[in-house]
């Protein structure tokens, strides 16, 4: 395993020098190397365990373990897709060389992230796929540089409180390696440092996968990035946090560990904690989203709130729960690199992220339009896509143990998705076309076929979801989350849960059975007619065929039905607080402390030097004299 | 005693780096400071009743308490060489800063921004 | 205010340095078998033990040794702070030296003139005449001073320095006087040189930087004391050219 | 008596310091500060230092003041006010 | 043999002075026989020169021991590198020389007063290299700043004579000072040395002198910044034997934040990095004042990292800022400067694959293992800053479209250094132990004051 990461991390290098001479040999080639990656990903046998190395003194170590596998699997889904779909995309960017390095490498550290088997492995790696995906960002348009920036300090936010906690534990118990650390915990007498250590390694996958107080960097790193990295960053990257958020709750036993601090139907505080933070992440992506008019950084909101779904379901600790939270990873790592796909088409030939701006394009772009519709049906949460199975599980759980607030969160963030995904695809998909994209083609088949594999995976899964329910059932076997309790059975087609169970086939033939009662429906009754819109002023150009009353527009896009879509709704929570803005005010503090000390003691004159040198030795003096 | 006057000049010294806005007068406080501390040292080598450290027709032998600290002196006289190093190159400097600020003057200093 | 500030503060650090002058031995009561000096004095530095020293200070003298006028094996200069400067601590002085020439050069840098400043003012005839009679004078007395260092107060640093004070004598009455940077530098650069190389035949034949390995003589001789005056000799042209070239860069200007 | 000098020479010289840093003019400063050097060479003789004082005299009071009133005049008067 | 590192330096200064057109060749030639002869000394280590041949307590003596051995290699082959660029060091030559000469007699004097003297050469000259391109006003506050740092340290001298009776580094080492003194010799030699070792709120000249001009920083920022962190450790941990340490540690932790939250409120790019060696100098400091043999090598560590990266740092950067108007995306048109400045800025912030990861990881675990929580507090909130304007200068300069559209033609002399001390820096990550086992050494040297004493008693036996 540790000859494969560093094999891919040479070869990235590599790779740069290929793609130098010829990117779209660089893409092909990174493309396959990552199709490799998924077979290779089959073949390692669970519990390999392999020695990097001795560092400070400690055993560096990877080790494969169901977990790893099933994260590296849904990571190496989303990247591969990207890596195909940028072979063609790549043309309209700038770097391509540059990108076909760094996505290598970003592959390389996630997997480094999922195989390592104590923390500083883990860090190391981490801070490996932070520092290349911190590189990509920025490529992107004049925002993104200010994007990377916020990006990396967000997450360095949360690297560096998970290495104090990493430390602490050391400083504790000696070891870094998680098996270690998670016997050790469970024994450890002391509430607090426990508390405090699970919370500090917690809040690495709080910043990494957009959980509340540190969210505010997804809007803009995820609408800014390059268009296809953004899928890989939604897709797949945060999924990295959510992988640390696992650790922390599960990996090192929570509900042992907390035994004595159940705070609430069997939870512990600390979890009970990140779940309020959860729901807070669910209750504010999915508001936000709804505001949002560029089509990216709304989705980047909705990973917020997805994110939020995952930490609470992993949160409670509970069989069904905890499996819908993980089953959720794969959902949403594939309804998001979808839907981040199908707009990097968009803009690839629009050049525009703007929705208010768009409009019509299901007649231009049919095929990236499907893979749209089908992304977000599964990312709502209805069936049969596989995103509804994920969402079930945590309801289910979350009535279970009693938790109707953040059930009702769970359900408000279910409903809000309904209404965030719909605006986009009125506004781009729908909708009249505006006349300059008139010309506009659907992308070239590289770049849908990638996108359609994902939807297709996702609906199966959704019809028939043991192969991916089937690891995550050996992961929670491997926690030890009420092992005995069996979820996924696919002998009677049935996902089981405490009230009922969900039987996907049944689901789907009925769904069919809708569809196509809706479609004979459709065919009786007569169709709409065209009216092409454009057709008087052709000549005249820009502004489409509206007219108020008479007057001539000269500000059409505000006319554009996409332009404050949802304005009575956004109107209820207009003067919302900002914690974004909190977050700046914060960067703002630290830059005027810094102008502060700038003005005090580096910038005056001699006479100034001379008052802190004589300040210095009166202080001293007076402190030890 | 003598260490007083010294103390009082630092002090003074000081003052002046404190309170002048002429970088003229902050070298000429350092000056000052310069002389000060090598009265401070002398004054740490004098002996009572000691003669200057040069043997002589008058002085042949070396006898205890004949003689004030030499090594002090030694070190004095390095010092002071230093200092007049060092303050030459601060008067040089600020000829330079005349000619390209116009002035001399913290606050009437022109161009120096940050 | 600031005024004020500025006084409580400097009262404070006057304050400090009096308490701080609790530690040291009050004025004129200095106990010099304390101290090494003892052992420069004496001239017995070769006669002592390290570590027996270092732990009680123990000295190996006689205690009235007869000096001036007799040969003493170990070093050679009536004055002890000439013996000091230049042979006992003679690498201090060294850095010394080179304090001076940075400055020199430092300040050649930073005027980094090449040409003789005119300032239209011509001086009056007493300061000329006077000067044309006063400057072989000063410059036979510095020659003396820093000749005679190893004997009378005095050496290579006031005596180079009175030396300069002719130049500046010279620029001050005349207009046109222009001391040529090559020939200050070079004479400077020559000085310096003789310093270290002299260091350096120490290190050759002695073993040690710096080591004495001329015959000391007989104190209170003009030639006696080994290489100090050799070296007093070498400071005080090196010093009285450098400033000289420091002077001429403080009344030069820019071509053009 | 040689206390009573000293001390004399050190209200001189402290005197002198303030005029030094207090001065209007820079160069009544730099007079002050070459007066400052030159006491202090009455105090070296005191304390026995006759090395020391030479040096001060020629090179501390001597030489200092002559830069810097070179320098002084080479920038027109240093700036006052 | 030792001494020839000091005078040879200066001799062929003197000599630059006869004839000024062959001071960079001569420049050239001192710092490779310099170079040269560090590594010759390696066999004699350790080892001490009396000076005169007069023995230790009286006479001036150099010390050559792993500490000293380690930082005078540093510092030679920084002014060797330095020495590289003609264009760069220009009339500075005789300067640097000097300057060579003085960085390594202030390491390697074992005199108090000797060791003053050099610290006075060194500010004179960082003076001189500080008022290139007429950056005359940040050079006086400098020379204001270190002269009165030098009269302080020179009060420090004195004090500690009236109560050793002599002035040598090992004799002070070994006598027992009495409390109340060395309360009074340690607070001024704090502020004395942390001037140069740019302890808050010493340091207001550092930005300027660092930010000034394309020489100074290159000098200032590694080889003058050792040798002052190094006295620093060798004043306050062999010879004072580890007396005023917890306040250094709380100047420390001070200067790391002032320091780094300067930068990043600084805009200009060599300032910004000025700021930032002062809250690297924040770190070794505080690492120094834990005075544990593994701290106080990591903090050597660290030092080294941060002078390979800081020299890498202001190479690139010096050629920016004096080339381009507007510093927007230069590195498209510098790809390889631009690579090793972001592996170097990567070090510093500490990332994985580079030689900063090593020795703040390391300096962390450390630190937990002796339960200090507050350090490593400091130095991750530190580093978290750090990152922020790091990664805003790599972004800027790597990313925003161009807007000054000359090219200057790529220096390959500065490529090619750049990036192979780039590559030093990802080697150190691989293999640390190349730097750590001196480092080790020059901790055991440091801490070791028993040895130190020995060396010099040892020396004054075989004398005349």
């Amino acid at each position: 395993m540790f000859t494969l990461l560093v094999a891919l991390l040479i070869f990235s290098v590599v790779n740069y020098f290929i793609s130098k001479a010829s990117w779209r040999v660089g893409s092909i080639i990174n493309a396959l190397i990552g199709s490799y990656l998924i077979f290779q990903v089959f073949t390692i046998p669970k519990g390999t365990e392999v020695t990097i190395g001795k560092f400070l003194g400690e055993t560096l170590a990877l080790q494969w373990t169901n977990a790893g596998f099933y994260f590296s699997f849904v990571s190496l889904l989303v990247i591969v897709a990207v890596m195909f779909f940028a072979i063609k995309w790549l043309d309209s960017q700038k770097h391509p060389a540059a990108f076909n390095m760094f996505i290598l490498m970003v592959t390389a550290g996630s997997l480094g992230v999922f195989m390592a088997k104590d923390l500083i492995t883990l860090y190391i790696f981490w801070e490996i796929a932070v520092l290349s995906s911190m590189l990509i960002i920025p490529m992107g348009k004049k925002e993104s540089r200010k994007a990377a920036v916020v990006y990396a300090v967000m997450s360095a936010v949360g690297t560096y409180m998970f290495l104090y906690g990493a430390f602490m534990i050391y400083s504790r118990y000696g070891t870094f390696s998680m098996p270690e650390i998670a016997k050790n915990l469970a024994n450890d007498p002391s509430t607090s440092f426990k508390v405090a250590v699970v919370l500090l390694i917690a809040a690495a996958g709080i910043a990494k996968s957009g959980i509340f107080p540190l969210h505010t960097w997804l809007r803009i790193a995820h609408g800014n990035a390059p268009d296809a990295f953004s899928a890989v960053l939604s897709g797949q990257l945060v999924k990295l946090g959510s992988y640390v958020l696992m650790i922390s709750v599960a990996v090192f036993p929570s509900l042992k560990i907390f035994a004595n601090l159940k705070l609430y139907s069997g939870v512990p505080a600390p979890n009970y904690f990140l779940i309020a933070l959860g729901a807070a992440s669910i209750i504010i992506g999915t508001l936000m989203a709804i505001k949002q008019d560029d089509m990216k950084m709304l989705i980047a909101y909705s990973s917020v709130a997805n994110g939020g779904y995952i930490l609470v379901g992993i949160g409670t600790m509970d069989p069904l729960g905890f499996e819908g939270g993980v089953l959720h990873v794969f959902n949403h790592a594939l309804a998001a690199a979808v839907i981040f796909m199908a707009f990097a088409s968009v803009v690839y030939r629009t050049h525009t992220k703007k929705i208010s701006e768009l409009g019509g394009l299901i007649h231009k772009m049919p095929i990236t339009y499907i893979a749209y519709l089908f992304a977000i049906i599964s990312l709502a949460g209805i069936p049969p896509m596989s995103g509804f199975i994920s969402k079930w599980m945590i309801y289910q759980a979350l009535v279970r143990k009693g938790m109707f607030i953040t059930a009702a969160i769970a359900f408000f963030g279910s409903i809000g998705s309904f209404l965030y995904v719909f605006r986009p695809l009125a506004g781009v998909f729908l909708g009249q076309l505006p006349r300059k994209y008139k010309d506009v083609k659907e992308v070239p088949p590289i770049m849908w076929i990638p996108m359609l594999v994902l939807v297709a995976i996702s609906f199966v899964m959704g019809v028939w979801p043991f192969p991916i329910l089937q690891p995550i059932e050996n992961m929670r076997a491997d926690f030890g989350i009420a092992p005995s309790f069996k979820i996924a059975d696919a002998q009677n087609w049935l996902v089981r849960g405490f009230s009922g169970s969900w039987n996907p086939v049944i689901v789907f033939n009925l769904f069919i059975t809708g569809f196509i009662v809706a479609y004979i429906l459709y065919t009786l009754f007569p169709k709409p007619k065209k009216v092409d819109l454009l057709k008087p002023h052709k000549e005249e150009g820009a502004p489409i065929n509206i007219y108020t009353s008479g007057e001539f527009i000269y500000t059409p896009e505000l006319y554009h039905y996409n332009t404050k879509f949802y304005a009575g709704f956004e109107r209820m929570y207009e003067k919302h607080p900002s914690w974004e803005k909190l977050l700046y005010m914060l960067a703002k503090f630290f830059h005027d402390v810094g102008e502060w000390i700038h003005g005090w003691f580096f910038r005056p004159s001699p006479s100034a030097y001379t008052f802190w040198l004589a300040m210095t030795i009166l202080i001293i003096f007076w402190v030890r004299w | 005693m003598v260490f007083w006057i010294s103390a009082i000049l630092i002090g003074i010294g000081v003052y002046g780096l404190l309170t002048q806005k002429n970088l003229f007068k902050q070298l000429i406080s350092l000056s000052i400071i310069d002389t000060a501390v090598n009265i401070f040292i002398i004054a740490v080598g004098y002996v009572d009743n000691g003669k200057a450290p040069i043997y002589s027709k008058a002085v042949p032998k070396f006898m205890e308490g004949a003689f004030v600290d030499p090594l002090p002196q030694a070190l004095v006289l390095t010092a002071i060489v230093i200092g007049v190093g060092v303050l030459a190159l601060g008067a040089s400097l600020l000829v330079k800063v005349k000619e390209k600020h116009s002035s001399i003057d913290v606050e009437n200093m022109k161009g120096v921004g940050e | 205010m600031r005024r004020f500030y500025a006084i409580l503060i400097a009262a404070a650090l006057v304050y400090m340095l009096i308490s701080f002058i609790s530690t040291v031995p009050s004025y004129g009561k200095a106990d010099l078998k304390e101290r090494v000096s003892d052992a420069f004095l004496s001239k017995s530095v070769n006669a002592q033990n390290t570590k027996a020293w270092m732990e009680g200070k123990a000295i190996h003298r006689q205690p009235a040794k007869e000096i001036y006028g007799k040969k003493v094996k170990e070093e050679g200069s009536a004055n002890v702070v000439t013996s000091i400067v230049v042979n006992y601590r003679s690498f201090d002085t060294l850095g010394e030296v080179t304090v001076l020439f940075t400055a020199a050069l430092g300040v050649g840098l930073i005027l980094g003139g090449s040409r003789r400043k005119q300032y239209g003012r011509e001086a009056n005839f007493v300061l000329k005449t006077s000067t044309g009679i006063l400057v072989p004078l000063i410059i036979m007395f510095g020659a003396y001073i820093f000749v005679h260092g190893h004997l009378t107060p005095g050496g290579g640093f006031p005596g180079g320095t009175i030396i300069a004070m002719a130049s500046l004598l010279l620029y001050l009455s005349d207009e046109k006087f222009f001391l040529s940077k090559a020939s200050t530098g070079a004479l400077e650069g020559s000085m310096g040189g003789t310093y270290v190389i002299i260091g350096l035949l120490g290190l050759a034949i002695g073993g040690y930087f710096l080591y004495n390995f001329l015959p000391n003589g007989v104190v209170g001789n003009l030639v006696s004391a080994g290489i100090v005056p050799l070296v007093y000799v070498a400071i005080g042209l090196k010093v009285g050219a450098e400033l000289s070239g420091l002077v001429t860069d403080l009344h030069s200007e820019k071509e053009g | 008596m040689m206390n009573y000098l000293i001390i004399l020479a050190g209200a001189m010289m402290i005197i002198a310091a303030v005029f030094a840093v207090e001065a209007k003019k820079i160069l009544d400063a730099v007079i002050a500060m070459s007066v400052v050097s030159l006491v202090s060479v009455f105090l070296f003789i005191a304390m026995r230092a006759p090395d020391v004082a030479i040096t001060e005299a020629s090179v501390g009071a001597g030489l200092v003041t002559a830069v810097f009133l070179v320098s002084l005049f080479k920038m027109k008067g240093g700036d006052e006010q | 043999m030792m001494v020839l590192l000091i005078v040879l330096p200066l001799i062929f200064a003197f000599l630059a002075a006869i004839k000024k057109s062959f001071s960079y060749p001569l420049l050239v030639t001192s710092t490779v026989v310099n170079v040269i002869i560090v590594l010759l000394l390696k066999t004699s280590v350790p080892s001490v020169h009396v000076l005169g041949g007069w023995k230790p307590p009286f006479g001036i003596n150099l010390v050559l021991d792993d500490a000293s051995y380690y930082a005078v290699l540093i510092a030679n082959i920084v002014f060797f590198l330095v020495a590289l660029f003609k264009e760069t060091v220009g009339k500075y030559s005789t300067v640097l020389m000097v300057m060579l000469a003085a960085v390594n007699g202030f390491v390697l004097t074992g005199d108090l007063f000797n060791s003053f003297v050099f610290l006075e050469i060194l500010t004179a000259t960082g003076v001189i290299l500080a008022s290139k391109r007429e950056n005359y006003y940040n050079a006086f506050k400098y020379l204001v700043l270190g002269s009165l740092a030098g009269s302080m340290y020179l009060l420090a001298t004195i004090f500690t004579y009236t109560q050793v009776g002599s002035l040598n580094m090992a004799h002070a080492s070994y006598f027992a000072i009495s409390e109340k003194a060395i309360v009074v010799i340690t607070i001024l030699y704090l502020v004395g040395l942390g001037v140069e070792a740019k302890l808050f709120p010493l340091n207001g000249w550092v930005s300027g002198v660092y930010g000034g001009n394309d020489l100074s920083p290159l000098v200032m920022a590694t080889a003058v910044s050792f040798a002052a962190l190094y006295m620093m450790g060798r004043l306050f941990l062999t010879v004072f034997g580890g007396y005023a340490l917890h306040i250094l540690y709380v100047l420390a932790l001070i200067t790391i934040v002032a320091g780094e939250l300067a930068a990043l409120y600084q805009k200009n790019l060599l300032k910004t990095l000025a700021y930032s060696s002062i809250a690297q100098a924040g770190i070794v400091l505080a690492a120094i004042s834990k005075s544990t043999e593994k701290m106080v090598s990591l903090a050597y560590f660290h030092l080294t990292n941060d002078v390979i990266a800081k020299f890498v740092l202001f190479l690139v950067a010096t050629f920016l800022v004096y080339n381009y108007k507007n510093l927007n995306g230069v590195f498209k048109k510098h790809k390889v400067l631009g690579t090793a400045f972001t592996i170097s800025s990567m070090s510093l912030i500490g990332f994985p694959l580079f030689a900063g990861f090593q020795s703040k990881l390391r300096m962390l675990m450390e630190m937990f293992k002796t339960s200090d929580y507050l350090f490593p507090a400091v130095l991750l909130f530190a580093t978290v800053i750090e990152l922020t304007y790091l990664v805003r200068w790599n972004v800027k300069l790597w990313f925003e479209d161009i807007e000054d559209e000359s090219e200057v033609k790529g220096p390959a002399l500065r490529a090619t250094i750049s990036i192979i001390l780039a590559i030093l820096l990802v080697g150190i990550f691989l293999a640390p132990n190349i730097i750590l086992n001196p480092t080790t050494k020059v901790a055991k040297a440091l801490l070791d004051s028993t040895s130190y004493i020995n060396n010099v008693i040892a020396s004054s036996m075989g004398g005349m």
